[in-house]
């Protein structure tokens, strides 16, 4: 086990931060667990921002939890340029937060999906996707009823331009624009996507792939590098 | 007391699938004459005070920063 | 309409103490009806008959009191004998289960607690429960099907464990009826949001329609919990001084229609108007109570727990009185309200959702209340044992309750209601499929009946269900059954040592049609069926749960079905030696005086000592061989084929054969165990053509077969029983077969898989494009893509 | 061309998970005075007539069938 100490957040209602903290051991770095309520982030190398339905997601997904006493600690700590990684519910909390642009509303069809989701990596130069080859195909489960990216136009042109967009789904399940998965910020240490690497790790359980290993490989990586 | 009304609804230019999809249902329910619909939020909020200038300052900045995403979604703020 | 009026709980606050002083604000303007009042007054008419009270049931609690009982405690009274709460139509058939039970090491709590539990193996326990939640789903679907996944979780909870996983088993009117556009979508997004808000995997479930179903959708859910077999939790309130208390969310008029006849009855009262008949679920609460509960019993905060269901403070504390010291004093001022206006009689009777009750050494109790603020859970000290053996409550200073518990909680009435054969029995029986003209076309069939909605595919429903949550899924939908690994976040066992190589699979069943033919047989097979679907996978089945759903028990013909289902199950659980550990009687389910089929639904939780080698559902590869387990019978009587070719229902369902399942699953457990099954599905619903479609669609691999009988007919669509087909690496192909012989397990060799087609020679050959179209097409095309 | 506004909120009796979250985050985010929160739906129409007596008829009828669960809600409409 390497010296890495990967963060994992739990806020009231988040789920799938057991999974997470599993990934992070299984590639052989050091989950921490994470308190909403506590103004500490404990010194870790990165964090990771779990799935689930923080503040049951009431209002909007990730509106109330991006107010709680850690994101306070975690907001500024990224932007000086900690590794943020946030799936699903995670990913709706670092739009909340202004972390990454844009939002995440109502899928199209109206109701929560539940699938194996083909995706490719277009961007392999963030901190959290490097172990993944240029335009790989992968597959991830995704289960969210609020995955649809959307921004205002100009936002959405800055993200191509930039090739911030770092996964993009091959058969649109929520009418997400631009097929658009998952977004990194301007220097590739932030990371949120709708999918679920954590679910795509273990021969035995979740999805029939294994291609969420490249994530925590990927960042262990970059920590062990760094 | 007072109540104080807050509307949240999403700006125009972002897609919205419920009101589409109200929309369409219309006809097929027999109802025409419904050239759009849109869906929105409706918050009322009970004050424990009067909604004088400072309250309703105060429920402004609660639209803003907590009941709307005012990336994607604009408010009003009124008193009933 | 259905006697329950379901869901349950509610809700909380504070850190109160006892006490019996009160504002003496009597805005509710009316009395208050003391139990001195009640001395007083013997003559007073009260509206027993309006709660759903016989005379002589009224009688009864006027004898045990000696006196009238308050209008407070004939609220608890009333919900406490009723059919829901009490079983006094059902008890006499359930004893079966317990007189007739199998000899099982494994079972450490059975039928009687909140939920049975069941020892896996390892110091690890399994608990798990069904429960119906018919008639508010009719009502209101998303919240009535919402709300029983609650309810049935709490159940688990309240064992000491954490729920791991859900499942549903769903019944609807025929699929493209006006009202079912209505209920199923509704049903299904209630389950999702509270099931995914709740981060528990959905992992299998049912979903059938029936004309019989039409006004009356049957709606069960059920719940498995794991826990270290050390630490189950138990609904008792013993040692006087101990503290009781009420958290979760607070009580508001939820479910309280008896309470307002009560109230209105009673009193010249104004605020009853407003009562609703639908109670909405907050999953975001229930998430913060089981983690809050889970947390106070790592602790070791908690002396005996309670989760309020039907019947809400009135179950709680009856029961967790009669089971402890006997006694128990209550203050119900310090209940936190929702709605300032609840009258006593009310809160008593209130079905709010997400509360439970608690009994707390006092020292612990400033611990206790410090978890709860942990997780955001309002608590609130409302009362304390006592070894009085009376329950006495107070509001507003005055005493309004004063019983023995025990005789609201255990001595309700029990009848022997009469019940006789059905008057159409015979010649339901009598209408033997064989009169049916056969069909010419194998291919048309089979496409027909797997484009039938029983059988479809039914990934609409499922693809709303989170499936992966906890990380320790290994088999969900479309499996036979579902299977977990065994480890978690669990009470009293750090992260790292919680994951073990152990499994749990299990499956629910049932199948009203062949039940209405003949409700003994009925309830066999559906517990056969889905020991047949945990054995597929490679799990030895090792309990049962059971939601029993029926018309009404006051009609003989009814009775006579529920008295037939419950022997036969029994029987059945024996000759399995499968113990029942739990379950739910639904009544009442029926429109005007037309009851809905008879539906026992089972579920069956098995083991598997090394999760890895569960068995792959369906064919994995190609060059496997195909092997039908079993032997082959022609019985149409119930059969999908007869129902979608047809519209026939009659002659008799396909015979319960209990030892060859026995049998059959002996084979496929020791055949698991040893690496010799790539691949599996039983035959059920749409026979053996069905099943090899099925497993051909799972991973996109065709098969080649030839038909083992010389009537392909017969071979393709009978629904004989204990059967399955299974793959077989060719070196594994011997081994198999002397496993088959020493079991007394007929087989036959039908072909080999791969190709992209299903193909029985001389019969049928379907491209499986198609055939995944015929499977897949039919809930997309009637709920929408 | 008219704009319909129908506003829906569950009926006072019902429990409003949503609306006492937002209420219970508020002292957290420093806003004090606002002593509950109830959450709805607005729906904005646009008609291809005018709002006259018939139309509103027509919108409150798709308000009671599609817009609103009146085993739970309550609504009213009304123009902008
Ligand atoms: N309501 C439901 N909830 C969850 N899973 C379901 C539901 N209905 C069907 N399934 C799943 O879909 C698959 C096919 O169901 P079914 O044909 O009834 O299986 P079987 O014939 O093996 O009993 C199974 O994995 C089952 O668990
Ligand atoms: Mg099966």
């Amino acid at each position: 086990m390497s010296g890495a100490r990967v963060g994992v957040v739990t806020f009231p209602g988040t789920l799938d931060d057991q999974d997470a903290a599993r990934a992070v051991r299984h590639a052989g770095a050091t989950p921490v667990p994470l308190w909403h309520a506590d103004r500490d982030l404990k010194g870790v190398d990165a964090v990771f921002l779990p799935g689930g339905f923080s503040y049951g997601d009431y209002l909007r997904c990730g509106a109330i939890s991006r107010f709680s006493p850690v994101m306070e600690e975690l907001i500024p700590a990224a932007r000086k340029g900690l590794p943020v990684l946030g799936t699903c519910n995670g990913f709706q909390i670092l739009c909340e937060a202004h972390l990454l642009p844009g939002a995440l509303t109502r899928n199209a069809g109206l109701r929560y999906v539940c699938r194996d989701q083909r995706l490719r990596v277009e961007n392999t130069a963030t901190v959290w996707t490097s172990a993944f080859s240029p335009g790989q195909e992968i597959v991830l489960p995704i289960k969210h009823g609020e995955g649809r990216y959307v921004a205002d136009p100009e936002t959405i042109a800055e993200l191509e331009a930039n090739n911030r967009v770092v996964f993009r789904y091959l058969g649109n399940p929520n009418g997400s624009l631009n097929d658009i998965a998952g977004i990194t910020n301007e220097t590739g240490t932030i990371v949120g996507l709708m999918p679920h690497p954590e679910h795509a790790v273990e021969e035995l359980t979740g999805a029939p792939s294994l291609d969420g290993r490249g994530i925590f490989t990927s960042i262990l990586k970059h920590l062990v590098n760094a | 007391m007072a109540r104080v009304i807050v509307d949240v609804m999403l700006k125009p230019e972002i897609l919205d699938p419920q009101g589409q999809a109200i929309a369409r249902a219309l006809p097929r329910l027999g109802f025409s004459g419904v050239t759009s619909v849109r869906q929105g939020k409706r918050f009322e909020l009970e004050l424990d005070g009067p909604a004088d200038e400072a309250a309703l300052a105060e429920v402004r900045k609660i639209a803003a920063t907590l009941l709307a995403n005012t990336v994607i979604e604009d408010f009003t703020v009124r008193v009933e | 309409m259905n006697a329950r009026t379901g869901t349950d709980m509610d809700s909380t606050h504070t850190d109160g103490q006892v006490s019996t002083q009160v504002s003496a604000d009597s805005r509710a303007g009316g009395f208050v009806d003391t139990v001195e009042r009640a001395a007083r007054t013997p003559d007073e008419p009260q509206p027993y008959a309006e709660l759903g009270m016989k005379d002589d049931e009224y009688a009864r609690v006027r004898e045990i009191l000696g006196r009238r009982p308050t209008s407070s405690e004939l609220a608890i009274y009333s919900v406490m004998w009723s059919e829901h709460c009490s079983y006094k139509s059902s008890k006499v058939h359930l004893r079966q289960f317990a007189a007739k039970a199998p000899k099982s090491d494994a079972l450490l709590v059975g039928m009687g607690e909140n939920a049975g539990v069941v020892d896996i193996g390892d110091g690890w326990a399994a608990t798990f429960k069904i429960e119906s939640h018919n008639h508010p789903s009719y009502v209101e679907p998303h919240q009535g099907a919402a709300t029983g996944v609650g309810g049935i979780v709490r159940d688990i909870l309240s064992m000491g464990a954490r729920p791991v996983a859900v499942m549903d088993s769903l019944r609807f009117g025929p699929i493209d009826a006006p009202d079912t556009a209505r209920v199923l979508p509704g049903v299904v997004e209630g389950i999702s949001s509270y099931g995914n808000c709740l981060g528990l995997p959905n992992i299998g479930g049912e979903v059938a329609f029936d004309p019989c179903y039409a006004g009356n959708p049957l709606v069960n859910a059920l719940c498995v919990g794991l826990l270290r077999k050390d630490r189950i939790k138990l609904a008792t309130a013993p040692g006087p001084g101990n503290k009781v208390v009420l958290f979760g969310a607070r009580t508001g008029p939820d479910g309280i229609g008896g309470a307002s006849v009560l109230a209105s009855a009673t009193f010249e009262e104004e605020s009853q108007a407003k009562r609703p008949s639908v109670q909405v679920g907050d999953p975001f609460m229930e998430k913060l109570l089981v983690e809050c509960c889970l947390e106070l019993f790592e602790a070791d905060l908690v002396v005996g727990i309670q989760d309020l269901g039907a019947a809400g403070i009135s179950c709680a504390t009856t029961e967790l009185a009669a089971k402890g010291t006997g006694g128990m004093r209550i203050d119900l001022d310090l209940v936190p309200l929702r709605d300032p206006s609840l009258r006593p009689e009310e809160i008593l009777m209130s079905e709010s959702q997400e509360r439970m009750m608690a009994i707390v050494k006092p020292a612990d109790v400033p611990a206790f209340l410090e978890v709860c603020a942990k997780w955001d859970v309002p608590a609130t000290v409302i009362g304390e044992v006592t070894d009085t053996g009376r329950l006495v409550m107070t509001w507003r200073g005055e005493t309004i309750v004063d019983i023995p518990p025990g005789t609201a909680a255990n001595d309700g009435p029990v009848y022997e209601r009469p019940y006789h054969e059905p008057a159409d029995q015979a010649a339901l029986n009598a209408d033997s499929p064989r009169r049916l003209p056969r069909p010419g076309d194998l291919r048309a069939t089979l496409l027909e009946l797997l484009a039938s909605p029983n059988i479809a595919s039914k990934e609409w429903v499922t693809s709303q269900y989170d499936r992966y949550v906890r990380g320790n899924t290994v088999l969900a939908m479309p499996a036979d059954a579902g299977v977990l690994r065994v480890g978690d976040v669990v009470p009293g066992v750090a992260p790292e040592a919680a994951e073990t190589r152990r499994g749990i699979a299990l499956a629910t069943d049932g199948n009203g049609r062949y039940a209405r033919l003949d409700p003994y047989a009925g309830a066999q097979l559906a517990l056969a069926e889905a020991y047949r679907n945990v054995a597929v996978t490679g799990a030895r089945p090792l309990a049962v749960t059971n939601c029993l759903n029926f018309g009404s028990p006051e009609d003989p013909e009814v009775m006579w079905q529920f008295a037939e289902a419950t022997r036969g199950l029994a029987d059945a659980c024996r000759a399995l030696g499968v113990p029942v550990t739990g379950g739910n009687v639904s009544f009442y389910n029926q429109t005007g005086s037309v009851a809905i089929h008879p539906t026992p639904i089972v579920g069956v939780l098995g083991v598997l000592d090394d999760v890895a080698k569960r068995i792959t559902p369906g064919f994995p590869e190609a060059g496997l061989r195909v092997v039908l387990l079993g032997e082959t019978f022609e019985e149409f009587g119930g059969s999908e084929w007869a129902w979608v070719a047809h519209g026939h229902l009659g002659g008799l369902p396909p015979r319960a054969r209990l030892d060859e399942e026995r049998a059959l699953a002996d084979v496929l457990v020791t055949g698991a165990a040893r690496g010799l099954i790539a691949g599996a599905h039983d035959l059920s619903h749409g026979g053996l053509g069905v099943a090899l479609a099925e497993a051909c669609l799972l991973h996109g691999v065709g098969c080649t077969v030839a038909t083992p009988g010389d009537d392909a007919f017969t071979d393709l669509f009978s629904e004989t029983t204990a059967r399955a087909v299974v793959a077989v690496r060719p070196e594994h192909f011997d081994a198999l077969v002397k496993l088959c012989a020493v079991n007394d397990v007929p087989y036959q060799t039908l072909g080999t898989t791969g190709g992209s087609s299903l193909t029985v020679e001389g019969v049928l050959e379907i491209p499986l494009p198609e055939l995944r179209d015929a499977y897949e097409r039919t809930l997309p095309a009637v709920f929408g893509d």
